[in-house]
């Protein structure tokens, strides 16, 4: 079973991405969970949503302390949350920044990936400056640095779920999928 | 200190969870500034309750008492109580309840306190749908609103009923005081309620709290919107003393009411025939203003 | 004070008023209703200073105790059936914020059908809201009782609300003797309430808060170690009101010819004093019976229970509720209680008295030879209208 | 702020004291105003509109954004009459 931590803020997509992921992962005949930390819902507030994915019925329904994949959707939240607890060592680090992984201000060792996800949103048009709709990119990226769910299995579930901008959403995927940077163990 | 048109001790903090833009806080902020500081605030489950922070922190300088959803009116009728019998001399009781939690839910506990006539203050800050729980229509919600339960289809064309309006079920029961104030207008604001503050009896404030998340508009817009709310006759700012109404304030005339709804999301649907039916609601309910006000 | 011949109603007006209670209020229900017609008596003569809000509904008395109760002022408020109902919301609120809020209950039975008569589903149900419950016997035992909650729920160790529940018409319009402390009595035995963590105006005090699921446990968690906390804190404000006025009722469990007894019947509220009268006659016969009335309802006495388990073989609880499912609640409550006792007894279930039918003595006698016999099945329905019966 | 971990730490009563400004808000906004002193006129426009009261008024009465509160929403920025405050991006 793998376990994903989504760490985002109100109004950025986080816990659609948990569960987009979640649908992608049953396109490919996966059995999946996916829940929001339920905290306060405010616009700009930190909000935290996880996914469970095993080829198996789930038997656990708990929040997620040790995950093996944790996903940042908003780099802000790098200096607040400790957004790396609780990650495996032998986990991977999905961050949407600009920036490279030593820049980023955090002491994970192991796997660590990249991608402007806020900048390929807003080119394609996805939520304002203040506000970036960042998931639908996001998960682009996540395709195809976590093994887990394919490309057109997010596509697809794009396509199924997202209420509006299905293309343009798509699109996002498309283009994070392929402008994702991947970054071996740090070795500092 | 430079020349402040508004008090400027502050009697909350900040710290608080509510989304960027938000009027309720505003309404709060505005509110405490006219109340000063010997109060206690009785707050249902609303916006507020969240805004105010969870334990042990709290947003207010001044008393403040979470109470059951439906319930602010008996609330204050309980704290008015306790104070004058344990003999607290000057301490104003305060409700501060929601559009939902007034309207709707509580509109059976606010009639109650306002026929005992007890000598508090209630404020109804009015975002116009459940915002706390995610933009529901309530039975403030404009006519035509968008909400996450009157959604927009080819059939279904936001809120059916017209928005309930609350200072005429409050001005039914002759309270000592009641008037609309508007975060928008702060001066104004204040002053009513330093005005109510120095009145005995039941007092009731409806006041408009501009809800960037809930009425679908960029977040620095919400004072820009509140003032536009007004400027259309949509929420005319006026007061009701022992039964005379007063407008207090009236342009020359007042502008369409197209420039307040395009300005925001959850009427971005509204096709030109809708408007104008808006357009005729809101004249008609201005008129009769006029008319309420030409009473002596 | 001299002994007065008067109702259960006005037993618990008395108290209120023994009290000095600062805040009331209430909205009217039958059979309730002459509690706080009395209270406005009291307080419209001048005889018991108190800010009495009449309110639109039994949600709003709770709220305006509630809030009143918050910032410190003692309150008092009464209610039936539907009432206490539509207060159930709030109850838990009470108990949440520890507001020591005195209640009358005059118990009766829930609709539909709409029935005015006592029985005790309405309390009953009650029993997960972090009050504590008694129910009494006599209105003698209602007005000690009700002065003795307000000392018990305002005691630093519990400051948790009560409610004293009084059967309908057999005591809430029923006059007896009662004797009547006098103000002196009830002012020594009950100082003026000490409030602490209250709403102060002017201070950064927010009662109630909210909270995530990183302490909101260990708060419901200091309820029931508050709860813990009540018999030994009950006993003691009952041997300090013993001392003044000299009575006692018994604590959590009075037993009555229980100590050689084979059978034991547990009864709560009036159909004890008719028990008792079927003990005796019983005992007359040289049956050994005898009687232990479940005063206090919440918390439960456990400890008790495992005492009469430890003597008694068979053990009958009559229910004068039920509350859906198979076996009342107060025999599941007993049952549960008496599961790790070192003998376990044989348990029966009755359940009678529903909508305020009469619990006469040869129906009280069916369930002792119930007992005594060891015969019929774990539940039984006494007095029930059944054709087999009637034929 | 004292930590409250374990139920010793609690009140017996949930009733909460502590003043809410312990809580830094800053992580909210995607955006920061800016303010160029040298076309505020100090009428105080952005302090009275402020939601998250995160402007202060200093000694000469020229505005001061409270940088660990304000969560960016721009209204100062919006009604700021002389255009003196500009919303910048974040970081």
């Amino acid at each position: 079973m793998i376990e994903i931590r989504f760490h985002g803020r109100g109004g950025q997509g986080t816990v659609i991405a948990s569960e987009l992921l979640a649908q992608a992962a049953f396109i490919e005949g996966k059995t999946p969970q996916s829940f929001p930390f339920f905290g306060v819902e405010r616009r700009g507030a930190p909000v935290t949503a996880f996914t469970r994915i095993d080829d198996k019925p789930i038997q656990v329904r708990t929040s997620i302390m040790t995950p093996d994949i944790v996903v940042v959707l908003d780099p802000g939240l790098l200096r607040t949350i400790n957004v790396t607890a609780g990650l495996k060592p032998t986990g991977l680090l999905l961050v949407n920044t600009d920036l490279p992984p030593d820049r980023l201000g955090i002491d994970f060792m192991g796997r660590v990936a990249t991608v402007d996800a806020t900048g390929i949103a807003l080119a394609h048009g996805l939520g304002s400056r203040a506000t970036p709709i960042v998931n639908t990119a996001i998960l682009g990226a996540f395709a195809r640095v976590s093994g887990l769910v394919g490309l057109p299995s997010v596509l697809e579930a794009i396509a199924k779920f997202v209420p509006a901008k299905k293309d343009a959403n798509r699109a996002a995927a498309e283009d994070a999928f392929d402008h994702v940077t991947q970054f071996e163990v740090i070795v500092r | 200190m430079a020349r402040l048109t508004i008090p400027y001790e502050e009697y909350m903090r900040s710290g608080h969870a509510a989304c960027p833009g938000c009027g309720a806080t505003l309404a709060m902020r505005y509110l405490l500034k006219g109340i000063g500081r010997d109060a206690i605030v009785s707050i249902p489950a609303c916006c507020w309750t969240v805004i105010g922070t969870p334990f042990p922190t709290t947003v207010l300088n001044v008393g403040m008492m979470d109470s059951a959803f439906e319930a602010t009116g008996a609330s204050i009728s309980g704290l008015r109580a306790a104070a004058d019998a344990l003999k607290l001399e000057g301490v104003t009781i305060v409700g501060f309840a929601g559009d939902g939690g007034t309207v709707d839910i509580g509109l059976q506990a606010l009639s109650g306190m306002l026929e005992r006539r007890t000598d508090a203050i209630y404020v109804m800050y009015d975002n116009e749908a459940y915002m706390n729980t995610g933009v529901q229509r309530s039975g403030s919600t404009p006519r035509g609103a968008r909400t996450s339960t009157t959604p927009i289809t080819e059939f279904s064309r936001g809120k059916v009923e017209r928005k309930k309006d609350i200072m005429a079920i409050v001005a039914a029961h002759e309270p000592a005081y009641a008037a609309t104030v508007n975060v928008a207008f702060p001066e104004e604001f204040v002053k009513k309620v330093q005005k109510a503050k120095g009145i005995h009896g039941p007092r009731f404030f409806h006041a408009l709290a501009p809800c960037p998340p809930g009425w679908g508009y960029s977040p620095e817009k919400s004072i820009e919107i509140g003032r536009l709310a007004t400027d259309t006759n949509a929420f005319p700012l006026y007061e009701i003393e022992d039964g005379k109404y007063r407008i207090t304030r009236k342009l020359g005339r007042a502008k369409p009411i197209e420039e307040y709804l395009k300005a925001q999301g959850r009427f971005g649907h509204l096709r030109p025939d809708e408007v104008a039916s808006i357009q005729e609601e809101v004249d008609a309910r201005w008129k009769r203003l006029l008319q309420l006000e030409a009473l002596d | 004070m001299p002994v007065q011949v008067i109702s259960g109603n006005y037993a618990q007006a008395y108290a209120a008023k023994l009290a000095r209670v600062q805040v009331i209020s209430a909205y009217p229900i039958t059979p309730q209703t002459t509690i706080v017609e009395k209270l406005a008596d009291f307080v419209a003569s001048g005889e018991l200073q108190a800010e009495y809000i009449k309110v639109e509904s039994e949600h709003s008395a709770m709220q305006v105790c509630i809030s009143a109760a918050g910032m410190g002022a003692r309150t008092y408020t009464a209610s039936s059936s539907q009432g206490l109902l539509l207060m159930h919301e709030l109850l838990h609120w009470a108990s949440g914020i520890r507001a020591p809020i005195v209640m009358g209950v005059a118990n009766r039975a829930i609709a539909p059908p709409l029935s005015i008569w006592t029985d005790h589903s309405d309390t009953i149900a009650q029993r997960d809201t972090g009050w504590i419950q008694y129910y009494a016997e006599s209105n003698q035992e209602v007005l000690d009782t009700a002065l003795m909650a307000f000392r018990l729920a305002e005691h630093e160790d519990v400051r948790l609300p009560a409610m004293i529940a009084e059967d309908a018409f057999y005591l809430s319009h029923t006059v007896e003797p009662v004797d009547v402390p006098s103000q002196e009595e009830a002012d020594a035995f009950l100082p003026p309430r000490k409030a602490r963590d209250i709403v102060r105006p002017g201070e950064a005090t927010r009662l109630g808060s909210y909270i995530g699921p990183d302490l909101y446990m260990e708060f419901r968690y200091k309820v029931a170690r508050a709860m813990e906390r009540v018999p030994a804190t009950m006993a003691a404000v009952e041997h300090e009101y013993e001392r003044i006025t000299g009575r006692n009722h018994g604590g959590p469990l009075p037993l009555y010819r229980a100590d050689d007894a084979d059978a034991v019947l547990v009864t709560m509220g009036t159909a004890t004093t008719t028990a008792r009268s079927v003990v005796d006659a019983l005992r007359a016969r040289g049956e050994k019976v005898g009687l232990a009335k479940l005063r206090v309802f919440r918390p439960l006495p456990v400890h008790e229970l495992r005492e009469l388990a430890r003597t008694v073989d068979r053990i009958g609880v009559l229910d004068r509720s039920y509350t859906g499912g198979l076996v009342g609640a107060a025999y599941s409550e007993v049952a549960g209680a008496m599961y790790h006792a070192r003998e376990r007894p044989m348990l029966q279930n009755f359940i009678a008295g529903l909508g305020g039918r009469d619990i006469t003595p040869p129906m009280v006698e069916q369930m002792y030879r119930r007992l005594i016999g060891a015969g019929g099945s774990e539940v039984e329905w006494i007095g029930l209208k059944e054709r087999k019966e009637v034929a | 702020m004292t930590s409250y971990e374990t139920v010793e730490d609690l009140p017996e009563v949930c009733i909460a004291t502590e003043p809410s400004d312990q809580i830094e808000t800053a992580s909210w906004r995607t955006m920061r105003p800016v303010i160029r002193l040298e076309a505020c006129t100090k009428c105080n426009v952005c302090w009275k509109f402020c939601p998250d009261i995160a402007i202060a008024i200093n000694e000469e009465g020229y505005p001061v954004v409270l940088l660990d509160y304000c969560k960016g929403c721009g209204i100062c920025a919006e009604e700021c009459k002389p255009r003196a405050i500009d919303m910048v991006k974040e970081g």
